[in-house]
């Protein structure tokens, strides 16, 4: 279908940043009517080159051209006119607009230059049904789950009518049902005749629906290849530039022996703990080494009971109990006394101070837990750094690098790291392998296990199904802010059956709603 | 399917915080309320329609001046610079006046400065990326500066279309209002309406959520920052004309001090400073507040020097505190 | 809190006892303070109910307060102008509700002098004008230049202007006196010391100092001492005011000569708003009896000083 | 602490580099003026110029700014410096014309102790108010800055008091091995500041709060008590700086005594290269930036400029500073001379980019 000549192509495209090479000469071809996705790890330089493409960086060198016409953008204001719509990584709209507007803005529908809200608001709604989401579009978008912003962003790309349409890891905080809905409009726009760039890190995603992949990795072009031609290991080699046998080693975690750990001690015990207009209250035992996976459907409320886990908010009413002992955790702090920690989902907003380096960043928590007077050694600073850089392959290794400089996923990385060096007893993770690349995450996974293997309890929140069945003992399925059930992970549980447990709520939800 | 749900119980979560955006706006207006009847309550003479009108009539031109800070502060900027800004307005129409030029020539004149000054300042900060505080700072030394070198002394205006601008009285039954208050009204229409009716307007509030995201939204950053600057010269230069009609006269030490009461107003107005959030509708509230508070003490007229400032600070903190409690928190964005 | 004082609020209604609105400028120096607590002692003394406010040196308020004073129906209204100009509208406003205004300490420019019944003050230009005079009677035996350096009050105030206004004019006869820098101090001790310090640094012969005001010469006097020169001796110290520091000062002859700038006007004040209240006819212009100092008379009158 | 070393250089290669150098033209201007500008010379056992006129002068300046430079890291502002200033001055002032004996050292040290005290208040109740109520940092403290002045007025009656006390004129315009023990002072706690965020965690906590609250409240730190202790600090400072102000003119004017400082410290701090954005902070930057902003004044003094003209003089200096030291504006020159390929320079970008993360 895609016709000979390509509607966008940057060829030789090289930015460099001050002590980074982000790109050196990279090439991009772009049909009409194709699914491309861009691959690459952490760092690979994928957002690096969607940003030059549509101005929000200046290139140092190479060429961009739109339909053989030359261009150079000098911003997404310009790239917008000429018809690239993009969504970058990380959901950036405006939290104090509302949804309709965050859809609309600069391009609402007026009359004698006044902006018509109401029509605003009608036409919000369509092109939200359209990505099968209902919600009040004159919320206010910040008090919108992360799930439903990134969502919003999506509708706002999708809806202008674009020629070349970019999306930046728009799946990595969506689950299985939203993803759905993203592939039938990325279908929908591609017979459309649109060309549509795919940057993700989900390998089963890119095979469902790119129709030609280019692969970057350190900021280097490896190649451009049909899907068809290129088996998911071959891909993966090619991102990493080496062998990886990481995503087979790790099935051995797989069906956990729950029965040894149920039997010692628990680390944290929470009895009817809940929130009001949050959480209903719900009872869960974390035992030491036990892998706890929580799963549930977008905006079931698992970030906000681990929060009362961590006393990021105060529950109100129920009983946290550690080591047996009852304990009342008002705030972060105590709960770090507890040697607990809260890895959010949220990385850039409740994660990541990122004017600082990635030092700093990752000392964090230890240092506040020391208190200011007992600054943590510099040699010491360095030497733990260096050994989470390494472990979890921070990249730029540079620890005097401000975070915000990272890519998406080495930030992940970092907030991991912070936690880590604690050493807590209780590990909470929230969606820990967002937006990070199949090698990374295989590391990550790997660590869990190491750790809860160590003696160490996790609670583990995910959006895939498969890495909370591949790393947990048990699995707490949450539905509209209730804990429903607790699953041991033994050799009959499979994602169909979570599915189920998870998806039970689903049509009840429909009879109560059509009562 | 899930995300409707999701959708579902989202409006059951949060439908209650609707009201929440437009809280700060009603507090404000209760507690102004309130302190009127504590003022009518104490003194007779309070209770005059011509008190309220005196609190507009003598306002006025703060109230254009925050207006035009509303704006800048909503992108999450600052202008230190409109109260020398009104004071050389006044003082150039008083020059130029008193030097016999035509009274519309200085009318166009006087109203070109301010936006011009406005613009430059909106350029550097934008262009060059200088923090605004320190840009508008330097522009309101220059203004001020050029008070003093036009003249060290004030300068009395005589024009007649000014001093029939300033002494016309628009008769309400016995009570009145002048000229300025109808030029401060329309000011605050227009304003209130392009804030909420206009892109740029809604641009405004877009770059005070987030500047980055506003840029990669395809906003016009730019050009809206370097609006914003502009509007508010250009309200500084009507308030001062309006100044100009309320003294007859340009004086270089006039308005000192100004830009703190114009922050102040559109705060305790409920507009946060770190941008995003706040109406017009409020900032006018927040200068009524200070007016009243004036008013308050004057009629009083038993506070010295001193308890005059104690007073005015236990008044502010008092309202302050109160808006707090009553429910209106700085909202916190998951995205920020 | 002020309920009591609230009651009769409202103006004269019911007790026949003289309300006097009364605005003035701040509180900025210590002369202003002695002048609002001599208003107000006065008033007491005087049985005039006296309605104070404090403009905070800005125009804005005092009109709002002469605005208010109109509306809460006083008998008489007083105030010390912020500025000269820009007076009228409020002041017709004033008259229109057939309310007599003085003003006190600094006048206005209006052309139509019936907006006010009459001005109580001292002239500026002639507190100048003195301090020049003394000046060219000490130095007219002097052969040779007379470097003098001048200490300005804020730019653009009234005194300032004025003081400058007067001392230039009145030297201008004598060519061998010359000001040889002149730079604002802002009324204050800080400001009159960092100011002469660079003087001195600037010019190795000089010969007299004009404070516009005593706080400014008492911070010049301890740059001079800092630069190892004799206050008094080497270098003539003129000043306006006269309170009570600079009186010490100048009875320590540390300072040379004083032109009093009174800010005790509260009786006077008090007897013309009577009178005005009666609707007898006043002088159109009273300026309060005001004297100058040498080192001798300081000794003499220092003890008697009320401020 | 290292991170010192580490930035060291990056502080004297750009951040410091440009506020120096108009520093540096400044003192040049004058000493073309009057070549005798520069001069120092031995007066009476102490070092005497304009030169250390202006370093004298600057010192109660470098203390306030420093207490706001750690308040605005925070991500905050406190205009209410300047009253504490006069009220500080105020109290002690006022308790030492009241002793029979003037020049006692112990009355003057309680004096002191008191309006310490009375400030460390006045920081906790701006702290207060901004980390435990919540309000807006400009209008928590503006309160201050206007009820203060009156209470500084209250404290002094409305009049000037004026001591003759020698230890306290110390304070202001004694000498120390020559050099005025103004500016000893202000190096002091200079280097205390500078020890007690650098050496210790609390400059990187400061930092990580002013940087993200949220995120460092949940890295358990007390970001509340972290702001609160900024206000106090920066309550103290000013306090110190009113001994000096008061006691350089032997007399506490509770209207004039800093009036306006808090806009000249802030002005300091951000010529200093902190973000008024809070975030990283630079003590060195800070007392460059109030050396600076003290030079510009006493040269009007010095060049004897026209006080009509002086503030026009000013704003030329101000705004060249801030353009000569923002990246983007020497990026677009160094783009007018070499034209490299990109539609946007590249330091632009990375300012984008910062206010992303
Ligand atoms: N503003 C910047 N300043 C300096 N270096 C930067 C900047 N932005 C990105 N980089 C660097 O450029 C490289 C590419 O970053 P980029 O965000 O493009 O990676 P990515 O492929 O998107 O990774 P991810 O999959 O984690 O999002 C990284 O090494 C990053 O550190
Ligand atoms: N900042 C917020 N303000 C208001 N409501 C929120 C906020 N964040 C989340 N919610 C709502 O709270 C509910 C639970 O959200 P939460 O993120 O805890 O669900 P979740 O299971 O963690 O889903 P996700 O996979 O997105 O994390 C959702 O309905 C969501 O819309
Ligand atoms: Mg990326
Ligand atoms: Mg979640």
């Amino acid at each position: 279908m895609s016709d000979p000549n390509p509607v966008l192509t940057m060829t030789a495209i090289s930015k460099f940043f001050p002590g980074v090479r982000a790109l050196d000469g990279v090439d991009l071809r772009l049909f009409p009517g194709e699914v491309h996705a861009l691959m690459g790890e952490n760092g690979a330089g994928k957002s690096t080159l969607i940003k030059v493409l549509t101005g929000v960086y200046g290139h140092d060198a190479g060429s961009i051209t739109l339909d053989g016409e030359p261009v150079a953008f000098s911003g997404p204001m310009q790239a917008t006119e000429a018809g690239v719509s993009t969504v970058y990584q990380e959901v950036n709209l405006c939290p104090n607009l509302s949804v309709a507007e965050n859809i609309f803005i600069g391009r609402q529908p007026r009359r004698l230059g006044a902006v018509r809200w109401r029509d605003m608001r009608r036409r919000a709604s369509a092109v939200l049904a359209r990505l099968n989401l209902d919600l009040d579009v004159g919320e206010l978008l910040g008090s919108q789950s992360l799930a439903v912003q990134q969502m919003v962003a999506i509708a706002r790309a999708v809806d202008v009518q674009a020629r070349v349409l970019i999306l930046d890891e728009p799946t990595s905080s969506l689950d299985a049902d939203e993803v759905k809905q993203l592939m039938r409009i990325m279908r929908q726009l591609r017979d459309e005749g649109i060309a549509i760039v795919f940057v993700t890190h989900f390998l089963d995603q890119v095979y469902e629906i790119a129709d030609r992949i280019t692969v970057l990795r350190n900021g280097r072009l490896v190649g451009e290849y049909p899907t068809a031609e290129l088996p998911q290991l071959a891909l993966v080699e090619k991102m990493i530039g080496k062998e990886l046998d990481a995503l087979e080693r790790l099935d051995e975690a797989a069906g956990r022996d729950l029965a040894a750990v149920e039997a010692g001690t628990p680390v944290v015990e929470a009895t009817d703990l809940g929130k009001s207009g949050s959480v209903e209250p719900f009872s869960l035992t974390i035992h030491r080494g036990e892998v706890v996976g929580m799963a549930g459907l977008l905006g079931s409320g698992r970030t906000e009971a681990a929060r009362l886990f961590f006393g990021a908010d105060r529950a109100d009413r129920g009983q946290l109990a550690v080591d047996g002992r009852p304990v009342t955790i008002r705030g972060p702090v105590a709960a770090i006394e507890h040697d607990i920690a809260f890895c959010s989902e949220n990385r850039r907003t409740e994660g990541l101070v990122g004017e600082l380096s990635v030092r700093e960043n990752i000392i964090l928590a230890l240092q506040a837990a020391r208190g200011w007077l007992r600054p943590v050694p510099r040699r010491r600073q360095d030497e733990l750094v260096r050994r989470y850089i390494d472990a979890l392959s921070i990249r730029p290794n540079d620890p005097e690098m401000p975070v915000r400089n990272l890519s998406g996923g080495n930030q992940q990385k970092v907030v991991l790291a912070r936690w880590l060096i604690t050493e807590p007893r209780l590990l909470i993770l929230d969606e820990p392998t967002r937006g990070i690349d199949v090698g990374a995450k295989a590391e990550i996974q790997r660590l869990v296990v190491q750790l809860s293997d160590g003696g160490m309890a996790v609670l583990f929140i995910s959006a895939e199904l498969d890495e909370v069945l591949r790393l947990s003992h048990k699995v707490a399925v949450m539905r509209d802010r209730q804990l429903v059930t607790e699953l041991a992970n033994d050799d009959d549980l499979d994602a169909d059956r979570v599915m189920r447990v998870i998806a039970g709520g689903a049509e009840q939800k429909d009879g109560t709603r059509h009562e | 399917m899930s995300t409707s749900q999701l959708a579902e119980r989202l409006n059951r979560t949060t439908r209650w915080r609707l009201p929440r955006r437009q809280l700060p706006v009603l507090v404000s207006l209760a507690l102004l309320l309130v302190m009127y009847g504590i003022g009518v309550s104490q003194y007779q003479a309070f209770s005059n329609i011509q008190v309220v009108f005196n609190v507009f009539i003598d306002n006025g031109f703060l109230l254009v001046v925050a207006v035009g800070m509303t704006f800048v502060i909503l992108t999450g900027g600052i202008d230190l610079s409109v109260g020398s800004v009104v004071a050389m307005t006044a003082m150039v129409s008083a020059a130029l006046l008193r030097d016999g030029l035509p009274p519309a020539l200085v009318l166009l004149i006087a109203l070109l400065i301010g936006p011009t000054l406005g613009f430059v300042m909106g350029c550097i900060i934008h262009f060059f990326e200088i923090q605004p505080f320190i840009v508008t700072l330097a522009g309101m030394f220059f203004a001020r500066g050029l008070c003093t070198w036009i003249s060290s002394s004030s300068i009395p205006i005589t024009d007649g279309f000014w001093t029939s601008a300033a002494q016309e009285r628009i008769r309400i039954g016995d009570n009145f209002l002048t000229v300025g208050v109808l030029i401060t009204v329309v000011v605050v229409a227009v304003a209130a309406y392009t804030l909420a009716y206009t892109r740029l307007g809604r641009n405004v509030y877009a770059i005070g959520g987030n500047p980055q995201s506003a840029l990669l939204m395809g906003l016009p950053v730019g050009r809206t920052r370097i609006a914003v600057y502009t509007i508010s010269g250009l309200c500084s230069a009507i308030g001062g004309i309006l100044l100009s009609f309320y003294t007859l006269s340009g004086a270089p030490l006039i308005a000192v001090g100004m830009e703190l009461d114009a922050i102040a107003a559109v705060v305790i107005g409920g507009t946060l400073l770190t941008g995003g959030a706040g109406y017009v509708l409020g900032t006018m509230l927040g200068v009524l507040v200070l007016g009243v508070i004036q008013t308050l003490i004057t009629f009083d007229g038993t506070l010295n020097s001193w308890w005059t400032k104690i007073v005015i600070g236990g008044l502010l903190f008092a309202f302050i505190v109160l808006q707090r409690l009553l429910g209106f928190r700085k909202k916190s964005f998951s995205t920020r | 809190a002020n309920s009591d004082t609230g009651d009769n609020a409202g103006g004269t209604a019911g007790d026949d006892k003289i309300v006097l609105g009364f605005s003035q400028v701040g509180a900025e120096s210590g002369w202003r303070t002695a002048n609002t607590t001599s208003v107000k002692e006065a008033a007491t003394e005087a049985g005039i109910e006296l309605k104070f406010d404090d403009a905070q040196q800005k125009q804005e308020n005092q009109i709002r307060a002469i605005r208010n004073f109109i509306q809460q129906k006083v008998d008489v209204i007083a105030f010390s102008p912020v500025v000269e100009s820009g007076w009228d509208t409020v002041l017709k406003e004033a008259k229109d509700a057939q309310i007599p205004v003085i003003l006190t300490d600094r006048a206005v420019d209006s052309a139509d002098k019936t907006l006010y019944k009459t001005f109580l003050g001292s002239d500026f230009v002639k507190e100048g004008r003195l301090s020049a005079e003394w000046l060219i009677e000490e130095t007219k035996s002097a052969t040779g230049p007379v470097n003098i350096v001048e200490l300005q009050g804020t730019t653009g105030s009234a005194p300032a202007n004025d003081r400058k206004k007067g001392f230039a004019e009145a030297i201008a006869a004598n060519p061998n006196l010359k000001i040889i820098a002149s730079q604002s101090g802002d009324f204050t001790r800080a400001g009159g010391k960092a100011v002469m310090e660079q003087f001195l640094k600037a010019n190795p012969k000089i010969d007299v100092l004009f404070a516009h005001n005593d706080d400014m010469g008492l911070g010049a006097l301890e740059a001079i001492t800092a630069a190892g020169k004799v206050p008094g001796k080497d270098i003539k110290i003129i000043t306006i005011d006269a309170v009570k520091d600079g009186m010490q000062a100048l009875a320590d002859g540390k300072f040379n000569f004083i032109a009093e700038c009174s800010p005790l006007l509260g009786p006077q004040l008090m007897e013309l708003a009577k009178k005005v209240h009666a609707g007898e006819e006043v002088p159109a212009r009273i300026e309060t009896e005001e004297t100058t100092f040498t080192q001798q008379t300081a000794k003499e009158a220092l003890p008697t000083r009320k401020y | 602490m290292s991170s010192w070393r580490t930035r060291l250089p990056a502080v004297t290669g750009h951040r410091l580099f440009w506020p120096v150098v108009v520093l540096i033209l400044l003192l040049a201007a004058n000493a073309i003026y009057r070549p005798s500008f520069l001069a120092v010379e031995m007066k009476n056992g102490h070092l005497y110029g304009s030169l250390v006129d202006i370093v004298r002068l600057s010192a109660p300046l470098i203390l306030v700014a420093l207490g706001m430079t750690l308040v605005i890291a925070t991500g905050g502002i406190d205009l209410s410096v300047g009253s504490v200033v006069a009220v500080s001055g105020a109290v002690a002032c006022l308790h030492i014309s009241q002793q029979p004996d003037q020049n006692s050292l112990g009355s003057v040290l309680v004096a002191l102790a008191m309006a310490f005290g009375v400030s460390l208040l006045l920081g906790l109740w701006n702290g207060t108010l901004v980390a435990v109520i919540g309000i807006q940092p400009i209008i928590a403290t503006l309160i201050l800055m206007v009820a203060g002045r009156g209470l500084a007025q209250l404290i002094t009656s409305g009049q000037i008091i004026t001591i003759n006390s020698d230890p306290y004129r110390m304070i202001g315009v004694g000498h120390v091995l020559t050099l005025p023990f103004a500016i000893v002072l202000a190096l002091a706690v200079t280097l205390l500041v500078a020890v007690l965020t650098r050496r210790t965690a609390l400059g990187m906590i400061v930092e990580a709060v002013g940087g993200n609250a949220e995120a460092s409240r949940l890295a358990g730190i007390r970001a509340r008590r972290i702001k609160l202790l900024a206000y106090v600090v920066s309550a103290a400072c000013a306090a110190v700086a009113g001994f000096m102000m008061t006691a350089n003119v032997s007399s506490a004017d509770g209207n004039a005594a800093g009036l306006w400082v808090e806009l000249d410290a802030i002005l300091a701090v951000v010529i200093g290269g902190t973000s008024l954005a809070g975030g990283r902070f630079y003590l060195g930057g800070t007392v460059v930036g109030a050396l600076l902003i003290q030079t510009l004044t006493t040269s009007v003094y010095a060049m004897n400029i026209d006080p009509q003209t002086a503030l026009l003089f000013k704003a030329m200096v101000v705004i060249a500073v801030c353009l000569v030291q923002a990246p983007a504006f020497r990026a677009k020159f160094r783009r007018r001379r070499a034209m490299t390929a990109g539609p946007a320079a590249p330091t632009g970008e990375q300012r984008k980019e910062q206010v992303a993360a």
